[in-house]
């Protein structure tokens, strides 16, 4: 804790937050049946996608899941964008053509939500070369599930990664579930960061829900990873607290589950709670970014309701550079 | 027959009767139950969409649910197949293919060709494919023209619950590996299945309606586009002849010949991208064998050379309309 | 121009000046050095075929040679091209694109689109690709036709040394994802091949033989069988225009159904399997757009809807031959 | 040893002898050019496929790769028709259909070889699975080398034997090279055995040129699954004894390299050796042995050379069963 700054904690808590109110928004608008497609929330795992990009800089990447709303908030992608992208419309960030499992900011460093489980182990990898060419200690960090975790493509380019000394961390958000089947079904291990002695690197599982041991782990990961030092498996257990996707009704989860992980587990809660207690930030403090992140989240739907759509002359562009 | 039933609750019905009749058929694939390794419900889902819920209940072990590792649980189902089970695998959706396309592609349809005739390998891969549901780009890809091109599979496109009860049996119990293609629309959709079980034989187009003055081929959920067009035309007096070929490997270029002889035009309706399409593949076979009969160019009804848009307005554009066909029959003249 | 070259010797030489001349390009791929990690000779491969051989000691650790995990280095490949690098990955067999197909169909194709226009990813997918080699039914796929149904690839397919050298650079000049086949048989081919760099632009094809009473549309090894039938159709009086596409996607419909319109007549020569090939949708777009200018049947020389067998006995009668083509020239009369 | 009869080792070096004789034979007739195709040739690696197939029967199934033969002769499958099929006969395996990359025979269990690295792992699966239903105690034996340890099918295969318990040995052929790559290249761990630990199962290295020591780990491997222990990893260390394929010319290895391995790892000596000085069998009947298989493979390319090839009636046959 000692490391943060006040402005960085913060910062830290303004972008949980951000994270938190945008999903739980999206949550209820897409019950009205204005979001379209599918949408994966993210709320729960907050304190991973914030302890990891705290870290990082718009030179390095990210790539990401279909439950990528907090991973692109974490890296500073518009939430404006975001929000009029997850409606379809032609402000979004990507224009509405790709929606809540495309959303993706490149010039942020972030590669995009991808609909494939487990393809954003490669493209890491990819990014993570990049970054070697250039030469200036950027880093790539692949966030994948616990299902995803299980994936061909994530664990040979763990092995990959490591060949070639990659500038990369692989960082495993294990909450619990892929879809409907529990990790113990789907992972044979204890954890899943034991499969990295296989692949000759670095494996560490620390808790998810605690903003501060993912800062600190992830810390050390992506500095060894700037220092030429390679690849490192990172573990963040957490909670998911919405359904796989919204419309599931989660009846494979046991009954009050997700109520006691609200109770127990809420990442912004024990934020709080730690940083109030070290006396490094004031509760008055957090309640002021709280009012203004939800002045925000309303901006956004509000701008997002009132956009256009994109238009027939959209349709055909963006396919080629040049064709 | 008078029940009416839905198109999943036809698939579901078709898989649970060959379970009960066939000790070796298995079915496999991502949450198929559900809950495992979970302290919630067994049997929670069903398969993402539901299809196969109920069949854990009732046959236990042998519904398989899967990590996420398509390869290998694809590849699995291959295997065992050759090794005399009939496994019914699940591609979530038809997109994912892409994570283990080796395995159908290099393993699955060239078994029993490159072993000289001595391999039998009774998989059926069971994917949910096409728009509508604003799934984007990597949910809504149709693909079926790129399994056809492969020789060794076989590649089943329902339209209705009736046909999707009856070629799904049938895949159940072919020889072959089949590709059992669920558009997403249909599964809601209502229609009379018997409650007994009966095949419906590849390679036999269905005309679903029958007309004089042009030749309407559609495939799944186009079928119902292009019945919409039909009857919009009809009101303007051109009868179109409406074909569904419920396989589109083997397809069943007779009987599309046969009325392209009689009504001298012809429109393809495909929601594939257009370059080496099944529509571009059907048009290729009847502008060589019925060029004569030929009144007016074929036309294509396809969605653009573009991956699937996200948005509404966008895909409601992107995809193949009643609006567009009528279009086509009308420039076919 | 009088140098003469192999087309394996112009493909390195393109690869070769594109590294010199841009610090962005990298190449990548199986034993591309190769002797990494042994005690032997280093760069002692250069690919499987040799093609790359040299480059390592020109630019060191530019040339990677990657684990035999295709997804991941392709992968890695379009990652880092979405991350301002060129890489030129090559893909040994192009049957082999089944363990990747993902990282090309549903990341590289698609990036642009889904991003809104935001993404620019110019990666060069080099492969061997087709038969003749006897090497059976897992590496003597073509394949173009499944790449060109996906949006958002470009698919170049060159048939000589000069083109394969031009088309090359150009891709990797591109801003956009392309994959380019090689085909194994031409790589002995030699030709007249420039010192300097030069580009040959996409989508133009080559008319490599005027004539006026049918045309031939060949692809990559095919174009050097249809010259050889036409040669032979000329002395029986018969003088056939041969186009090379060069590209398949995009693919120069224009230059194709101008000569369609004046010879009436079109015989494709396509060495995929014909189910929704580029074959077929080349006839479709012909037949839809030059309906009144053909004065007989287009015909189509493609394999069969079958794998590649391995005895040379089968493969000969596999392959469009050129008297194959000859027949289905007369054919069109 | 001790639990190998005479007649045992009598069986399993005539399976030696077989393969290697086999092989430096088809190394001789591609020379001549009269075998067409790509050729991957397992003289030198003999003791592994003898010492894993002793322990099984036509009932258990394996799975090969491009390099094939010896898992095939090993596996039982006749040796007059796998000559004919590499020779693009009729009287093939295949018909001459397959060649030498797709040799198979179902009957044997020999579910074939396959030119693309890492398809097994997932098709051994399935056999597996299969032996599991049918539940008279089978098992199914995924053969794959050092350079198909890093394709995620072989990785992701591992994980779902575990998941399922399914009775499959991944049995890794490390031959030190995949190509021309040294395994120190793409492994970067000191075994592959290694990677088991990360799927939860029991992971062993044994000399793969002592066809005693692979013997009795792979009895024991299979032992275990026959009982429902679950997967094995169990990698053997060998070499191969000519190219990647016939024409590689091997500039790859030090100079001396083969020379030296055929004289001090030949496991064809190693095992003579080993079984003469324990008094299990004499020299004159080892020699016998090698006598019978000398003629035997005489008679195969004979045969080859007069059998017939496919006709064009073969070439649209055998794509369906029924179509
Ligand atoms: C290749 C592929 N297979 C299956 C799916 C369907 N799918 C989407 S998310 C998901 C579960 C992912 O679980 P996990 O990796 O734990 O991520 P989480 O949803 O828990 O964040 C599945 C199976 C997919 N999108 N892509
Ligand atoms: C998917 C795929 N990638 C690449 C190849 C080309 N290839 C054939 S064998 C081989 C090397 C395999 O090495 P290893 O697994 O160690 O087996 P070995 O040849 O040593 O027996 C490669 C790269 C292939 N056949 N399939
Ligand atoms: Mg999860
Ligand atoms: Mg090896």
């Amino acid at each position: 804790m000692a490391e943060l700054k006040k402005e960085d904690l913060l910062k830290a808590y303004r972008t949980m937050r951000e994270i938190r109110d945008f999903e739980e928004r999206v949550h209820k608008e897409f019950a009205t049946g204005k979001i379209p497609g599918f949408v994966h929330l993210y709320a729960g795992e907050e304190a991973v996608a914030t302890g990891v990009c705290s870290h990082l800089t718009d030179d390095d990447r990210i790539t990401s899941t279909h439950r990528g709303h907090g991973h692109c908030i974490a890296k500073g992608v518009d939430i404006i964008g975001m929000m009029a992208e997850i409606f379809g419309k032609k402000t979004g960030s990507c224009c509405g053509k790709g929606g809540s499992m495309h959303i993706a900011d490149l010039e942020k460093g972030m590669l995009g939500a991808n609909g494939i489980v487990g393809a954003g182990g490669p493209l890491g990898c990819g990014a993570a070369l990049a970054a070697k060419f250039k030469g200036k200690g950027g880093v790539a960090v692949v966030f994948f599930g616990d299902g995803a975790s299980n994936q061909g493509t994530i664990l040979e380019s763990m092995n990959l990664a490591n060949i070639w000394n990659l500038p990369v961390i692989f960082l495993a958000e294990n909450n619990g579930y892929a879809e409907s089947t529990g990790v113990k079904y789907n992972v044979p291990t204890p954890n899943i960061a034991d499969r990295a002695a296989g692949f000759n690197m670095p494996g560490v599982t620390v808790d998810g829900n605690d903003f501060f041991a993912v800062y600190e782990a992830a810390g050390e990961a992506i500095k060894r990873a700037r220092e030429g030092g390679g690849p490192t498996l990172l573990e963040c257990k957490t909670n998911r607290f919405y359904g796989h996707f919204e419309g599931d009704a989660m009846t494979y989860k046991a009954p009050g589950e997700v109520k006691r992980q609200r109770e127990e587990c809420d990442c912004l809660k024990i934020f709080a709670a730690k940083a109030t207690a070290a006396g490094l930030v004031t509760a008055a403090e957090l309640e002021a970014i709280d009012k203004e992140v939800a002045a925000l989240i309303d901006e956004a739907v509000e701008k997002a309701l009132a956009a256009p759509n994109p238009t027939e002359a959209d349709l055909l562009t963006d396919v080629y550079v040049s064709y | 027959m008078s029940r009416k039933i839905s198109f999943k609750d036809a698939i579901n019905e078709a898989l649970s009767q060959e379970m009960e009749r066939d000790g070796s058929v298995i079915v496999m694939g991502l949450d198929n139950a559900g809950g495992r390794g979970t302290e919630g419900q067994l049997d929670a889902w069903g398969g993402v969409l539901g299809v196969t819920k109920g069949l854990y209940g009732k046959y236990g072990d042998r519904v398989i649910d899967t990590p996420i590792s398509e390869s290998s649980y694809i590849g699995a189902a291959v295997g065992a197949a050759a090794c005399g089970m009939r496994p019914v695998v699940e591609m979530m959706f038809s997109d994912f293919f892409g994570v283990c396309f080796d395995q159908m592609m290099n393993q699955a349809a060239k078994f029993r060709y490159m072993f000289g005739g001595k391999a039998v390998t009774p998989v059926t891969m069971r994917t949910c494919y096409g728009g509508g549901f604003r799934a984007a780009a990597q949910h809504s890809q149709v693909l079926y023209s790129v399994f056809a091109h492969i020789p060794g599979l076989k590649v089943v496109v329902p339209s209705t619950p009736y046909d999707a009860k009856g070629l799904l049996t049938q895949c159940i119990r072919d020889n072959d590996p089949v590709i059992f293609m669920e558009h997403k629309v249909l599964y809601a959709m209502k229609g009379e299945v018997p409650e007994e079980s009966y095949t419906i034989p590849f390679g036999k187009a269905n005309v679903v309606r029958e007309g004089k003055d042009a030749t309407i081929v559609a495939i799944g959920w186009m079928v119902h586009k292009a019945l919409q067009a039909a009857q919009s035309l009809s009101k303007a007096g051109v009868e179109c002849e409406v074909i569904d070929p419920r396989t589109v490997s083997p397809l069943d270029f007779d009987t599309i010949i046969k009325s392209v002889e009689k009504t001298g035009r012809l429109v393809i309706v495909d929601e594939s991208n257009p370059r080496c399409s099944m529509a571009s593949d059907i048009s290729s076979v009847v502008a060589q064998n019925a060029f004569k009969a030929l009144k007016g160019p074929i036309q294509m009804v396809t969605a653009p050379h573009t991956p699937s848009p996200f948005s509404g307005a966008l895909e409601d554009l992107y995809l193949p309309s009643p609006a567009k066909i009528e279009a086509a029959v009308k420039a076919t003249m």
